[in-house]
């Protein structure tokens, strides 16, 4: 079913130290400047990368069933419709 | 014949053709709505439970009776999307050649100020058969401009410009109301919209003596504040030259362009540092409490009467 | 089975009494009647703002009260209204109380949540009646900033706090919902077995728990920037009010589909049990369900068209609001083709539903209008608005609500409700109610604004006709609270079954004993299968049928 | 390990439901998680992109070591979490002690880091509100909704952590008296999920707050 999986301590190490060495990549890279915005697009993705790490490894998505992952889907789905509508408001209200 | 008005007058251009749009989705909720009483009533009669242990037929369902009301509710609804969306690009979208009035919105008054440099309180005079676009603002909560008869409303929003036209067709009084609730006098906010016919408006206009019109007392206050020392008309000051500037597009230091209309010049008079001009130093200090809300609507007539030609026919 | 025998029977009621059986109950009927107390005690004390605010519009002045209070008594009647009644009443009492019995089960899956859920409502209500007894509040329910956040300077945060609270309550009572379905039906229940009021709630489900979370945290930001003047709404420093309006739409309109679809699930028991057949089309039925739960997230902005939004997202709204509209057609069709072939009785609750799908196909269709952008910028913040949800709040959600209750009042006390004069209180509140909210699509049109204490004269006699039948409908409210609890004592012993309906929840006695069922019943038969005798379930083969 | 609770509660038929549906609700529960964090991240984000400037340079303001520390310390505090939930997966009574112990240790390193940033922003008069001061007069008043968004998001972090420091003492002292074993350990899960959730919000806080103006 799901999240009966023991996983070994050393996967465990391994994603924490990926965790790390993302943080610090992330934090050098904030000291560059890629121009044109490309800064806020590499840090998210670092974000991103971080967070499912974190959800599939700590917290046995990966080893779940697929309702779980409904679940886990549907919450940050709903969060970008409200984002994605919101925006569609903001950044064409120029020629409103 | 009632005593009491069923439906509003139509006194602007595009009031019938609100109405249209209105009849048209009224009659078809009148006939949606007739037809399911209809049937309702005239199952429920005719399949009148007879006697205790009847036992209908099982009808699960008909794939094409679903198919059609879903398809036909969604044919109408794309009709009425459509036909809705062209009216609002109307109604939303001034003409070039309106008469600019501005309107600034306070706690429970409306402070409405024409170009000549008119001022009236809760009342707007204006000519038939000419488009009248108001700019208009808040100084505090937002309101919202609303004549009925002219089918016609927009939010008036605290620190931004929203704009609304409308093109008066009958000579009349109508009522205008604030529909945005704004506090306690919320209902008290009304006022009048009086409509003349050309010639009666301008004796109106001229009958008040000794007023200067918002562009000349935009440039007073374009002097006064020291506008001037940057933005110079050669353009060779710190500031960008602002001749001929309304409307055009300006290209920003971040690659950006916007048009530089009615909300850019009010947001780089409050918030220099939001939009910088390309090429130009970001060192104007903000003029926010220096200067009222008509004050910015005055420079901003000003600016809007820096076009090249009236520049050189000052000269 | 007469009188005697029921009494010494044990059932949810009689297992236990005195004040702690009931506060601290984890039994998931008795909850229901937490639920059904408080909701009716909330419904009342908004109806009688309700009351104050027709008599004040009885005459174009404003002579009953003053403004300040004219604007505090509709903020009290739609915040009371909408967060204390509208959104707990179905799901919480007839959900709480039928759910579990629908797929076979004993309980919610988290029976100590659902106690919870009821605390955090009563803690909540009492926060807002504080506030109410303090003053009130005069923002309107729906708190638009800057005037909560800096101008107002009435009871805002107290009230956000009670609001803030009870949403809490709804997430419990949706996420209780969405485990129990998914995971404690009985053996054969399959998704497409459950009765159409379980899908419904399980949409409903969907936007109490995606959708409350988003006004809890714009109603706390409007708290913080009251008490801590953080400036996130704040115009004078460059804040949007259009960002408050989307974060407060995004829940409050999904919030109006929290309101109507368990009603719709309540109209789909009905009409399949008094017409004695299936419900025509049940998966498009289910599906619709569903399908308004998510695309009731995409159309809040549909409150904005004349806000300065900008006339694309205004677009882009108008067009998802008109797709929003097609799953509640595709519902009342459906309906519609139940009643053919059918074995159409006329008792309380087939009224309810008969009134409830002609009141709901003008309230969708008046919809329409105001989804298209172009009429919409005339009829917004009109009484045209008031009167089109009142035509889906009062007209179907309070109709679903009152013909629930009567149709599972058997079940729920074991006794019967007098026949007669429900049909007759059904037929005064399908009457006051037309009365009450008609008129005002015409003063709409005319363009009487809403929250308006004083109007032009010429209002006057379409607000007089108005009251006039709010006052018709305020008796056909009053009658069921007298004939039910009436009932309570003198009603007449319902069996297990007296309307012969389907479903497992009416194959258990009434009232029906703490776990539901002796033992978990094997589904065997579709939902709705009246052409039959047999019941949908079937007890396992050796254990004694519960007499 | 005498008391294991191998029954399940009465309206479950078997314990693999029971903790199915244990499962799901909290995953139901961090959904509504996501949507209330994300109203303060669209403010945040429509904010951003309307006055980037503004933004850039309050983001500066923020001590960046300070932050990027933080950012290790909770994601070192997730590592002994999931090392806490294996380790009750395996009946490991004294190592699931231990390691919740370090997960609260960790948090509340995180929670002491946090308060004194709190504190230097106080004395550098960066709390929104009258005593507000911004050096770059011309951007202060979008400065001050930044830090407002800052203290609204890290705050409501903060008081998630404190919540979660709550729950792990609570399971301490549940595990100290033997209620988990391999056949039940829900609540160490659910607990681990909860945990697990608020790094992640630290995870999107870090960058959006703190990072977001240092290249300009």
């Amino acid at each position: 079913m799901n999240s009966n999986h023991v996983l070994s301590v050393r996967l465990y190490a391994v994603i924490f130290l990926a965790l790390v060495a993302l943080t610090l990549t992330t934090t050098g890279v904030a000291f560059i400047d890629l121009g044109g915005g490309f800064n806020v697009t590499v840090a998210l993705t670092i974000a991103v990368v971080k967070a499912l790490l974190v959800i599939l490894f700590f917290m046995h998505v990966r080893y779940s069933d697929r309702l779980t992952w409904v679940f886990v889907g549907a919450g940050f789905f709903w969060l970008a419709i409200m984002m994605a509508l919101t925006f569609g408001d903001f950044l064409t209200r120029g020629s409103g | 014949m009632l005593g009491f008005p069923l439906f509003p007058d139509q006194a602007s251009s595009v009031a019938a053709r609100v109405d249209a749009l209105f009849y048209f989705l009224v009659s078809v909720s009148v006939f949606f709505a007739t037809l399911i009483c209809i049937l309702i009533i005239v199952f429920a009669v005719r399949y009148r439970r007879r006697s205790e242990n009847e036992q209908p037929p099982a009808i699960v369902g008909n794939l094409g009776l679903e198919i059609l009301w879903t398809v036909v509710p969604l044919g109408l609804t794309m009709v009425m999307f459509v036909w809705g969306a062209k009216l609002f690009f109307v109604i939303y979208h001034p003409p070039i050649n309106s008469l600019e009035i501005t309107v600034v919105a306070k706690q429970w008054m409306w402070k409405v100020q024409h170009p000549e440099g008119r001022l009236e309180i809760d009342e707007l005079h204006i000519p038939t058969g000419r488009p009248v676009k108001l700019t208009m603002t808040s100084q505090d909560v937002i309101h919202s401009f609303f004549v009925p008869a002219f089918r016609v409303k927009r939010d008036v929003l605290p620190g931004r410009y929203t704009t609304v036209w409308f093109e008066a067709t009958k000579a009349g009084e109508y009522q205008l109301f604030c529909s945005q609730y704004c506090g306690t006098q919320h209902s008290g906010m009304v006022g009048r919209i009086v409509v003349m016919e050309p010639a009666r408006y301008q004796t109106w206009l001229s009958g008040e003596t000794a007023v200067i019109s918002m562009a000349s007392a935009g440039e007073k206050l374009f002097q006064r504040l020291a506008c001037n020392t940057c933005h110079l008309e050669s353009g060779a000051g710190r500031g960008p030259p602002l001749v001929g500037l309304f409307g055009k597009k300006v290209q920003l230091q971040n690659g950006q362009t916007v048009t530089a209309d009615e909300n850019y010049i009010r947001e780089s008079i409050l918030e220099p540092q939001a939009k910088i001009t390309a090429g130009y130093a970001p060192i104007m200090p903000t003029f926010k409490g220096l200067v009222s809300e008509d004050g910015i609507m005055q420079i901003v007539a000003y600016i809007k009467s820096l076009t090249h030609e009236g520049t050189q026919a000052k000269k | 089975m007469n009188t005697q025998t029921m009494e010494r029977r044990q059932h949810y009621l009689n297992v236990s009494y005195g004040i702690r059986s009931w506060l601290f109950t984890t039994d998931h009927k008795r909850i229901a009647w937490l639920y059904l107390v408080s909701v009716t005690f909330f419904f009342f004390i908004g109806g009688l703002f309700a009351t104050l605010i027709r008599l004040e519009l009885l005459t174009p002045q404003g002579d009953l009260v003053q403004a300040e209070t004219y604007n505090k008594l509709f903020t009290m009647h739609g915040v009371t209204m909408i967060f204390f009644f509208l959104i707990p009443s179905i799901p919480a009492v007839l959900g709480n109380f039928l759910i579990p019995m629908m797929i076979g089960a004993r309980d919610l899956a988290f029976p100590r949540l659902n106690l919870a859920s009821w605390y955090i409502y009563s803690i909540g209500g009492l926060f807002t009646l504080i506030a109410a007894a303090a003053g009130g509040v005069d923002t309107g329910w729906t708190f638009y900033t800057p005037y909560s956040s800096i101008y107002s300077n009435t009871h805002v945060v107290l009230t956000v706090v009670g609001i803030f609270v009870t949403g809490f309550s709804s997430i419990l009572t949706g996420l209780n919902f969405i485990v129990t379905i998914h995971t404690m039906r009985a053996p054969g229940m399959t998704w497409f077995r459950l009765p159409l009021f379980v899908w419904a709630h399980y949409a409903t489900s969907i936007i109490f728990v995606l959708g409350t979370p988003v006004i809890a945290i714009t109603l706390l930001l409007v708290g913080l920037e009251r008490v801590f003047h953080l400036g996130i709404f704040d115009p004078e420093l460059g804040g949007d009010p259009l960002l408050f309006q989307h974060l407060f739409w995004f829940y409050s309109h999904p919030a109006v589909y929290i309101m109507i679809l368990p009603g719709m699930g309540v109209i789909s028991e009905l009409i399949a049990c008094f017409s004695r057949k299936r419900i025509f089309g049940y998966e498009f039925v289910a599906f619709s369900s569903l399908g308004i739960a998510v695309l009731g997230f995409l159309v809040w902005g549909h409150h904005m068209f004349v806000s300065g939004q900008s006339l694309y997202a205004g677009m882009i709204f108008s067009l998802l609001s008109m797709l929003v509209a097609i799953p509640s057609a595709v519902k009342v069709f459906n309906w519609t083709a139940t009643l053919y072939k059918g074995s159409v009785s006329f008792d309380a609750p087939m009224l309810y539903a008969l009134g409830f799908i002609g009141l709901f196909t003008i309230g969708g269709l008046t919809g329409l209008f105001l989804a298209s952008i172009g009429v919409d910028v005339h009829v917004h913040d009109t009484y045209f608005v008031i009167a089109h949800f009142h035509y889906i709040m009062v007209g179907s959600a309070v109709m679903a609500y009152l013909g629930g209750i009567h149709f599972w009042w058997p079940k729920m006390t074991g006794r019967r409700y007098p026949e007669a004069v429900a049909r007759v209180a059904a037929l005064i509140i399908f009457l006051g109610f037309n009365l009450t909210f008609f008129p005002q699509f015409i003063l709409g049109y005319l363009g009487m604004p809403r929250r308006y204490h004083v109007y032009p004269p010429e209002f006057q006699v379409l607000n007089v006709m108005s009251s006039a039948g709010a006052s018709i409908l305020a008796v056909g409210y009053v009658l069921p609270l007298i004939y039910l609890i009436w009932s309570l004592r003198y009603g007449a012993i319902a069996g297990m079954n007296p309307w012969k309906a389907k479903g497992l929840e009416w194959q258990t006695p009434s009232p029906p004993p703490t776990d539901n069922f002796d033992v978990t019943p094997i589904v065997v038969h579709e939902a709705y299968g009246y052409e039959t005798d047999e019941p949908q379930a079937i007890y396992p083969p050796g254990k004694p049928l519960h007499v | 390990m005498s008391d294991i609770q191998t029954i399940h509660a009465h309206q479950f038929d078997a314990v693999e439901q029971q903790h199915e549906a244990s499962w799901i609700g909290m995953w139901v529960f961090l959904a509504t998680e996501v949507m209330f964090f994300g109203g303060m991240f669209m403010g945040y984000a429509v904010y951003r992109t309307a006055y980037p400037q503004a933004f850039a340079s309050a983001s500066n303001h923020l001590d960046i070591w300070l932050g990027a520390i933080n950012t290790a310390v909770l994601i070192c505090s997730s590592f002994t979490m999931a090392l806490g939930v294996r380790s009750a997966q395996l009946s490991a009574r004294k190592p699931l002690m231990i390691f919740l112990a370090l997960t609260i240790a960790l948090g509340a390193v995180f929670l002491g880091i946090k308060f004194t940033e709190y504190y230097f922003k106080y004395e550098e008069h960066l709390v929104p509100g009258s005593a507000f001061l911004f050096e770059e007069t011309s951007l202060a008043r979008q400065a001050e909704i930044f830090f407002s968004f800052y203290f609204a998001m890290t705050g409501m972090h903060a008081v998630h952590m404190i919540i979660g420091i709550g729950l792990l003492t609570a399971l301490i002292v549940m595990a100290s008296r033997g209620r988990f074993s391999a056949e039940y350990h829900t609540p160490v899960e659910l607990v681990g999920l909860y945990w697990h959730f608020v790094d992640i919000v630290w995870i999107f806080l870090f960058p959006l707050l703190y990072l977001l103006g240092r290249h300009l």
